[in-house]
């Protein structure tokens, strides 16, 4: 008898409390994003199965001797994962339409503004019953207006962990919501000649600039900004690892089964901050509706310094591809060609679009480092 | 609260300027890579390259292309012999 | 002179000890079976391999400092390692014949008595002298009725890592002579038109099923096993990302270079637990002797339920196919099928055999869940 | 002894009940899904799911079925000139 | 305004040091070896930019939260790096060459005399001012002679982690100048009648001498030098997963993804002990010129020992063989290839120098063992 | 100093003996392994293993010569096109 009593009081059953169950339903609510609405499966599957078994009573999975805690110390409070995501990022991304038209580094700044009003935001959210963001909350928060997953999961593990894992979820959710959000936004600051606007076919970029530039990033990186030199520097490792044609075999590694690895145990790890004291809460709600902002707002900059652009440049400039400047590689560029191809079935933008695309992705690594050298 | 709106505000000016400046740099920097570096472009070298390293959707292409392949070799032996 | 002294000193010729001369040879002894007889390559080699270098006299691989120490404290002390091998284990098992026929879970079921047997067993022999098995040793050992490697590691770390390296060596040994085991058991308890029973072929199952069907397992382990959860768990996150769909990058890695890297480390690790004063005892013996219990118990009692199923079914069950639900994966199902076709040339049972061997798997990280909650 | 050797046997009862129990319910969850999530089976779906997910053993086929293809092409190119 | 202050604080401008700029440098010239002069740029590339990362001010790579701290303690410390890499390149070793011709290890024991040579003369060097090495110091520089990138790592992060860079540097640069240092040394010790002396064709080993040879090393090593077991162990660990054609996913697991992930790793964490205390001395210099002396009289006596053995020998034997047995596998075995071609248009030797030339391998990792035993 | 450069001696002349020593007693190891593990050597089987074991390089070998025959393929079928 005494053994089933001791069998039932292990059982989770005798253990849920609402908070847990509510939180299983949010990693399931997660699943079904990732597998059946497809929104970035590769982080958002593990990070839901991450929720999942963070929340069952008496599995002990974030307690010491528990995997996930285990997997959280090693790779996430040491910030060691998200920046080897960044280094195989770095290594999968092309800078040639970057550097065939360097002109669009800015819309890859002006997007930035999406992060800077949104920390402005949190903090005037505070105004509301409910908020008390501190700065440090209010600058992991507007990273999410970066569309960069793992800058985002680098900058909150350093500033507002206990934010993390609503910040990432946020973050992931909205680069895949990209498609739906960016649209209208799109629309509604340009005529539909200036969408239908051709731009010039791109240089070819020879290998050359290719393999100095990453270590130029760098150089201007570790004088100006040494507190995004983390993130910047393990992209640009990537990045010449993948451009210098010696180390191909190191390229492969960090583009595939190191970067594969990672993105498990990253998105376990983030997964098992989805707790409920600290996900369930009206500040959830507000980095929600934060990371919307973010991303509305980071569109429309993009946008209309591309327009501001187009004014004073003798080559024409199709406003879109300012929308590409919020990063979320390569969806946000695709989202530009497919509009552009609305309003002109023969004007392809994406390769345009690629520069302020990966342009984005740099200038909201640099905001990361700013946000650190100035609340961190 | 009035004054940590003033702070943030003036990070996000802050924070935009920098942000702005630096990539300014890095613009600049991408003009003298260009002056300084640009070589004349090798169509050749490049298309080999993009060719030696197939990324994991290239590869799942290559699986289809093989499956491709496997049954246009099939078709033509059935073909051939058919035809003796 | 005093520096040929030092020398000398230094060699392990002047500090090798009887055991740890014997526990090389142990070494040896797996690595034969491993090269020349094939028994389980993968983890054997690496284990006996591990046993050589620990046993080196003044080589120091098991003190703080040397390389077995740490790979054993992050790998099998956390448990991280054997849940590594699962999840890839679940990346690579096809849950379809079982859910094609869903009556072969009892047969997974009912093989598992070959662990509880076996627990028994191990008390009991402390009648004899020499053997003192607590509770927990006696549940460690038990688990080698499961034939499943991951799980016995991980059960063993758990409640008793002094036995660990005896009873992953018994439990892989054991699983490579199921070929020898299995089949006399087999014919033993059956007759040869039962053994020539044909079955139904099975129906198809769609991709919705396999997707939810981890999830299913998931859910009722942590409501009601959460004990289980660890093994479960990451078993389920292998089969979902394998069945998802969205994330083969990851399902691949997990399927290869992960699990072939854990594989190599969790080898030396186990590898480095065979130290004479462990091993060269009578202990080793009863654990050899009740892991062949417990295969033959649990072999037995597989077929006796399936012949129990197969009198009150109505589509015919042949009852090899019990057999396979020790696991031992695809091992057993391969025996079912070779003694199926001696009994009758054209009766293929492989595809019958494989859905009780997947819930052997399911069945014995259950009951390593359960000696969890009982006695750990 | 005596009662350790209890203890055992009440392990074994219970181990054996929970397994069985356990193993039923899940039993009945798969019936559900069964019947809630089975679909028509889609053979073309599935096969080139298989085809996309090549195991090492798999991919070791692939490397003897390309070199299968190129001894086929090979042949081809000899018939086909040797035909002209 | 204050605001501006904080970050023009935080930019590196305000904090750099002459030495920081200066180790920058160093790094920039070790990219440009790797890049542009292909000087073993798998390790040289991650060796120079960890050496940038490591000196950026106020950026923290090093201290502890920093990346490549967390890097070095848990893959140099531990010595589990070097090893993991010599165990990949175990895997990737073929001893057929030498296991048809075993007098070529004597070349390979000869050519270790560049080693011990060197820590007489790292010592001799203390007589000029500025120099002061200890016995441990001129054992970890006098390593370079080995010509073996791991096994100087791991040495010299037991005997002396801070000379740890330079050592690491001078190894992985004299290794790729091997083409420009060996061939003068070559010729000055040989005729040309010598060069051009063809042997005969090696015979064909097989498979059970292959799988037998790595536990014969394992064997010898441990029972006379267990100081060399880590190395030797790891090495013939890989050598025996190559060779015993059963965990050939282990193998090509150790041989890829494993040893990529390592290399990058590795590079990383010994360019961060690039420091400008350490690296800017006149110590640095010592260790680059006794490391040139170290190639060339490991090439030397090579050479010689092989013209002493020709002597005696029946069948006839190319002294520029002996040159291989420095090991800079395969560097080496190609310069020899090359002399010997010049000398006689139908000579190859490339075979016949691989057996010396993995005996070096062999030879340093005892040499490492020898030196560990008698100063560690 | 003095003292220090004859420990060194001492070490190098005792070290390159080990080592001679070490290497000598292998090389004997090599003549035992020769006489009683040798075997007639098969090349069959050696080819199938090297066959088995394909290097990074030899896939991006395949790569080529997948398409080496994705194009010998194309030029077939056109070929056989043409024909009928
Ligand atoms: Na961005
Ligand atoms: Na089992
Ligand atoms: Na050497």
């Amino acid at each position: 008898m005494e053994r089933w009593e001791v069998l039932w009081q292990s059982t989770a059953l005798s253990a849920f409390t609402w908070g847990q169950a509510a939180m299983m339903i949010v990693g399931a609510v997660l699943l079904y994003l990732a597998i059946v609405k497809k929104f970035e499966p590769l982080l958002l599957l593990p990070i839901g199965f991450g929720a999942v078994l963070a929340n069952i009573p008496l599995a002990g999975f974030t307690e010491p001797g528990g995997m996930l805690y285990y997997i959280y110390a090693v790779g996430i409070d040491t910030g060691v994962f998200p920046l080897l995501i960044f280094m195989g990022v770095g290594a999968m991304t092309d800078f040639g339409p970057l550097l065939a038209n360097p002109r669009t580094l800015l819309l890859g700044a002006a997007a930035q503004f999406g992060i800077f009003a949104t920390l402005f935001g949190a903090i005037a959210l505070n105004g509301l019953p409910g908020f008390a963001f501190s700065l440090k909350d209010a600058a992991a928060i507007s990273i999410i207006g970066g569309a960069d997953g793992p800058t985002a999961i680098f900058l909150a593990s350093k500033l507002s962990p206990d934010l993390l894992g609503a910040i990432a979820v946020a973050a992931y959710s909205y680069m895949a919501l990209v498609p739906i959000i960016q649209p209208p936004i799109m629309k509604a600051l340009t005529t539909k000649a200036e969408r239908a606007v051709k731009m010039e076919q791109l240089r070819q970029v020879g290998r050359r600039e290719k393999v100095l530039f990453p270590l130029a990033v760098l150089l201007l990186t570790l004088l100006f900004l040494p507190t995004a030199t983390p993130l910047v520097g393990m992209f640009c490792l990537g990045n010449l690892m993948r451009e210098a044609g010696v180390v191909d075999r190191l390229s492969k590694t960090a583009q595939n089964e190191l970067i594969n690895i990672t993105t498990i145990f990253l998105g376990l790890a983030v997964g098992s901050k989805l707790s409920a004291s600290e996900f369930l809460s009206v500040q959830t709600l507000g980095i929600l509706g934060l990371g919307a902002v973010a991303f509305a707002v980071g569109t429309a900059s993009g946008v209309l310094m591309a327009k501001l652009m187009a004014r004073f440049s003798k080559s024409p400039i199709n406003p879109l591809i300012g929308a590409a400047g919020v990063s979320a590689v390569p969806m946000a560029a695709r989202v530009v060609n497919k509009v552009g191809l609305e309003a002109n079935q023969s004007n392809f933008l994406l390769m345009h679009a690629m520069g302020p695309n990966v342009a984005g992705v740099l200038g909201s690594a640099v905001a990361a480092g700013i946000l650190l050298a100035l609340v961190g | 609260m009035q004054e940590q709106l003033f702070e943030a505000f003036s990070i996000m000016v802050t924070g935009m300027v920098t942000v702005f400046v630096f990539l300014v740099l890095l613009m600049a920097a991408m003009l003298v890579l260009k002056r300084f570096a640009a070589e004349p472009f090798d169509a050749e070298s490049n298309a080999m390259k993009a060719a030696a390293t197939p990324t994991p959707i290239q590869s799942a292409d290559d699986t289809q292309r093989l499956a491709a392949i496997t049954a246009a070799v099939h078709a033509y032996r059935h073909d051939h012999e058919s035809a003796e």
